[in-house]
């Protein structure tokens, strides 16, 4: 049992941290959520993309540097430490690529990844539908088989960035015989400005438009934008949900970094003999370098050839209700200047924190409310009985 | 004894309720939170109308005050319709000026309060409280420095809240209305009533966002079912309700209390503030958790609730300056 | 709306404070939870009966004073504030009584309720069995029906006090060809010396026999000590849980007087400026005179002629935590003594606080798990749909 | 990096499991309590046989250490099986001595300490810490205050603690043993061993309520089903088992600090000590409501876990003198 970096691993982060503090911007960009702040980050993940920081654990054809996953946990401790701004690509990095890895064809690969990888197409997710959230087996959205391709209607809602990104990804109901939910459905990459298509933005909690709405008209989309077999979406999409997706969804780096800045604000601004707001700092500082370990001994057993199944459900119990600690900790110690909205002109931090806030917010709910994950926990890790809940 | 609210009380909440059920106080909100003070204003007046402004005023200013039980009654539907403007500052700027005792200044503002014509910003100006709520919407801020108390000269820029109805405002300049040595017990005077009334429109806030998650709960299906037939969403609801419960006679003991005079006002104030503060921010949790991303969005009604918590738990007292304040041995 | 008391209410506090300020034993008496305390606790009730403070809300024929439900949460205010000994007659009294007022024969409460409130006959209650703990309907021991009476059989466990007590009451399966589980009871009391009776001690966290289990082998009952009639057992039972027994089940003096314990604890022995313990012991004394308020209401809602149904489960979760949370603050202001036992000679406040911890941890068990409570929180107050939990 | 125990860590482990799991350490644990030790002596000599009490004593004194990754996995399983007495003590009496590099002192003892043939309280005696563990059962006695390390002539009277394993002297008189600028740094070493251990039995001992719950609910019926499908009851386990999970790791990185003599292992075993003490307790929180009534019992084995919880939380490191170090800036 060790803790130890290689040299390779260690020179990879000399590396990473040198590219970091020569190009992170001084001035932090504006919100990503915000059209201005949207093509700023954009720019930024070309930038990553032309020393080819973007995608590091991605194979070198594709952009990436082939980095084991110990050297990805690196590269995002030191890309969070460094203050860099927040991942524009994030969903399609995340969510879509493992799955073409997966399931996707070489042509599919070669062909997404690399503008993937540029920050030249931005992807957002088309999972959700109105009475499809948590149950995501109940979609309606269908796919009608045309010539050479699929027809897509429906409606999809709070797909993150849709408001600005340039395509999109989802499952959609193309075999209405199958004889249950969560069969029939086909996985699908679509424009977001082809016809057919409207997107409506929906603001978030801070006024953002985070999310969109899609509606889809008949949108077609060729064969060649199918991944997987046409009806085994399903298998697709659950097939990297749960492996490295669980331990990487969020990166201790960021945590650590929050927990970090959280300890320099409470070092500078609050008084050290409130033991009431130092403990709940002390918490942060211990659950970010909990989370931090955990994820190191899960990428230990993933380095050893075992699988983090239904573990990952703890790691996002976790981190969600760690971030929404940190974050009202955070709001206390500012006192007054708490309260303000991140785009406030004497909002702390550039409003970072509120925004910071914000985000957390959402953590317990997004990527499987925490009521399912803690299902889950109790029915695939301790063994409980399923009954109805 | 006889600690329920009697049926004069019932009536006049039953009655607020009803009237702002009947206005689009969302649409208010949201014109107030974009700068427009049309809306918010006529909800005023009506509020006014219903004779809530009055119960902070003396009867020798034209009000029928001050009754802080009738205030915490009234204040309580003001939060669960979350109505936007410095209503709490109102009150408490009037508890101010009765207590001044400086006849020309209260006789020249309190009939308009009374009347919904005026209204007013209040801060107590430190470093833990640099904002004057509203500051720019309302007819004079005041604003109390140790034993000084200012009419400001001009709001200043405006600060966005978390809640986008709150319009955080550092006031500046202006005239010396009042000064000696009795301002600083007026102004802790009427910092009781603004938390008492703070309290009151968190605990309205929260039996909203409670019972429209219920409401929610009961239609929205998942998996085949109400999502509130889960044993776990019924139980958090059923915490949230606890929390909510036991934060109510917290809050009418203590305007009775500070009806009274009770030498412990200052103590059960703080306590309703703290209890009821954290049971609307429990609540607004709930409510997000449960409405799962809906919640999440802006466009709900429901956020404008949601994100009204958290500021309202702080304003007039954060809970750790409560929990102080309960243990404090004077009064 | 008010909190005013009227001059005979305050007489009657006066009176009640006066009588204590005499007769409180200067020394705790020992753990009524013993033999030894179990008999010096008996000595009390015959003390307090002897003035007519055992029950004060019951009628002057039976020993009581009459007093209002407000004059009886007066009394209980004073009594614990006085540092008065725990009641050893509670379950008989707070139990059994009520259910005689409104299902006992006449003949009934004049012979059982006059040497009760002596303290001459301690009752223990026998309702659970190994497999019917919250699920009360699952209840197995028979009555079986004889020449005038009944007898029983089975087993009962978790009878709180029964090792030293005299007689027990409880419910019994009589008409087993009733078409529902929670048809066919009989409420029963029974001697706990009676031949076929074996009375088993059962110790708590703390090694105290606050239990027993009863092992009943045709154990013969007389038809008139039938409570109600017979096979109604259930509803004689439940009639009585809901109204004031929810609200007095656990009175607020109790929390007040440990509330104002914990305060002089922290004042004397605590650092002022460990905000950490300061808001836990503010959130005790919130929380005690938020139980007492909320009782007050409830008690004004009665004496409009109003009912306390499910509103009881909302006072039994928030007094239970709030028992615990003020505990556990207290053995943290404790330090190092915290965890000596209470019987331990160097154990703070002759070990009151350790016995009150443990005593603290079963309220979310017994009287309906805090789980239950929730369910009929949410199904009852709030309208949600009963389900399959 | 690989961050996991290794094989031959994980059959040190399982062996240590499987041969405690045969022995009756209820009746152990029991006995002691009555002041009874033989049991726990003949346990104590089966573990030291194990090689555990070796890995506390360096080899120049017949030991195999000191190895505190391999102590806190042992100590992980004498945890989770509750074995009673000064086990963590005289491993950190160890650290103490061989630190202090006093030969003779040293020699004298450690080769009976990995043996198993002694056993050592040792008390950093304060105001907060003002009891030794078991003393009146140890064949030594360290107290140690400020620049000095004394042997105890006696234990002193016993005084019982809410855990009835855990038996509370005040040891008394002596010789001493060593003094000097080097004892405090040596005893400072030796507590971040104990509070390692304490850690790691924490661990263990949650880790068990945890699976004895589980074990019971599965089984046990109520309302026609097993307690354990109700979402209440299945969500409280798997917070339990949140807790659990992220402790482990950080009682794994703070042995690999202290083994590597690392300047933050102060802090991160403090954070471990803190994580697994709380996770513990929530544990054993869980598996006394889970089990009911019948949890509440002594009779129940259990409750000799369930009892554990809260002084080992405390023991070696309050959850606030954890927090508070960690957050310290020296290393």
């Amino acid at each position: 049992m060790d803790l130890d970096f290689t040299a390779a691993e260690n020179a990879f982060r000399a590396e990473a941290r040198a590219w970091l503090d020569a190009h992170v911007p001084a001035v932090p960009l504006p919100s990503l959520e915000t059209a201005e702040g949207f093509a700023a980050h954009r720019e930024w993940e070309r930038t990553l993309s032309a020393d080819r920081w973007s995608v590091v654990s991605w194979a070198e054809e594709y952009g990436g540097r082939d980095a084991s996953l110990l050297e990805w946990l690196i590269f995002e401790e030191e890309y969070y430490a460094a203050g860099a701004p927040g991942r524009v690509s994030q969903n399609g990095i995340s969510l879509l690529a493992p799955t073409l890895f997966e399931h996707g064809s070489r042509e599919q690969c070669s062909r997404v990844l690399p503008p993937m990888a540029r920050g030249e197409v931005i992807w957002a997710q088309a999972w959700s539908e109105p009475e499809a959230g948590s149950d995501l087996a109940a979609l309606r959205s269908t796919a009608e088989r045309t010539d050479g391709g699929w027809l897509l209607s429906g409606q999809k809602t709070w797909s993150s960035r849709a408001a600005f990104a340039d395509r999109a990804f989802g499952l959609f109901r193309s075999h209405p015989e199958a004889d249950r939910p969560h069969r029939g459905l086909t996985y699908l990459m679509f424009p977001l400005d082809a016809d057919g298509v409207t997107v409506r933005p929906v603001g978030r909690l801070d006024g953002k438009p985070a999310f969109a709405e899609l509606f889809l008209d008949r949108v077609f989309v060729p064969d060649e934008d199918v991944i997987g077999e046409p009806g085994q979406g399903w298998k697709v999409a659950m097939s990297t949900a749960g492996n490295e997706r669980g331990l990487t969804l969020r990166s201790p780096g960021r945590f650590l970094a929050a927990a970090a800045r959280l300890t320099a604000l409470w070092r500078t601004g609050a008084d050290p003999s409130d033991t009431a707001l130092r403990d709940r700092v002390a918490d942060a500082v211990i659950g970010a370098r909990a989370h931090q370990l955990f994820t190191f001994a899960g990428a230990s057993r993933i380095a050893d050839g075992g699988a983090i199944g239904a573990e990952s459900s703890l790691n996002k119990v976790f981190w969600s209700e760690l971030d929404i600690a940190l974050h009202e900790t955070a709001l206390d110690l500012l006192g007054p200047y708490g309260e303000l909205a991140d785009e406030a002109g004497e909002a702390p931090a550039h409003g970072s924190w509120a925004e910071g806030h914000t985000f957390s917010l959402a953590g317990p709910i997004y990527a499987g409310t925490n009521e399912i994950q803690r299902d889950i926990i109790a029915e695939r890790l301790l063994g409980l009985p399923k009954g109805r809940r | 004894m006889r600690f329920l609210p009697d049926d004069a009380q019932r009536d006049f909440a039953r009655s607020l309720d009803a009237m702002l059920g009947a206005q689009d106080t969302p649409s208010a909100i949201r014109a107030w939170a974009a700068g427009d003070q049309g809306p918010g204003r006529a909800l005023w007046a009506r509020i006014a109308d219903a004779g809530v402004l009055a119960l902070a005023v003396p009867e020798r200013h034209d009000g029928l005050g001050p009754l802080p039980v009738e205030l915490a009654v009234a204040f309580t539907e003001l939060g669960r319709h979350a109505v936007p403007g410095p209503l709490v500052e109102t009150a408490a700027a009037a508890a101010l000026l009765t207590a001044l005792d400086d006849r020309p200044a209260a006789a020249e503002r309190l009939p308009a309060v009374a009347a919904g014509k005026t209204a007013v910003s209040l801060c107590p100006l430190s470093p833990a409280t640099p904002y004057a709520l509203d500051a720019d919407a309302a007819d004079a801020v005041l604003v109390v420095e140790g034993d000084t108390v200012r009419l400001a000269a001009s709001a200043g820029p405006v600060q966005r809240s978390a809640d986008p109805a709150r319009r955080l405002a550092r006031p500046r300049g202006g005239t010396v209305l009042a000064q000696g040595p009795g301002v600083a017990a007026a102004a802790a005077r009427a910092a009781e009533l603004a938390s008492l009334l703070t309290a009151a429109q968190s605990l309205g806030l929260g039996r909203a966002l409670l019972e429209r998650t219920v409401a929610y709960v009961r239609q929205r299906t998942q998996f085949g079912v109400p999502v509130g037939s889960f044993q776990a969403v019924k139980h958090r609801l059923a915490d949230t309700l606890v929390a909510l419960e036991f934060a109510e006679p917290l809050l009418h003991a203590a305007a009775l209390g500070l009806a009274d005079g009770a030498p412990s006002a200052g103590r059960d104030v703080a306590a309703a503030k703290v209890t009821a503060g954290e049971a609307a921010c429990r609540a607004a949790r709930t409510a997000l958790q449960l409405h799962g991303a809906v919640g999440y969005t802006e466009e709900l009604d429901l956020s404008l609730w949601i994100r009204k918590a958290r500021p309202l738990r702080d304003a007039w007292g954060t809970p750790a300056a409560c929990r102080a304040r309960v243990l404090a041995g004077d009064g």
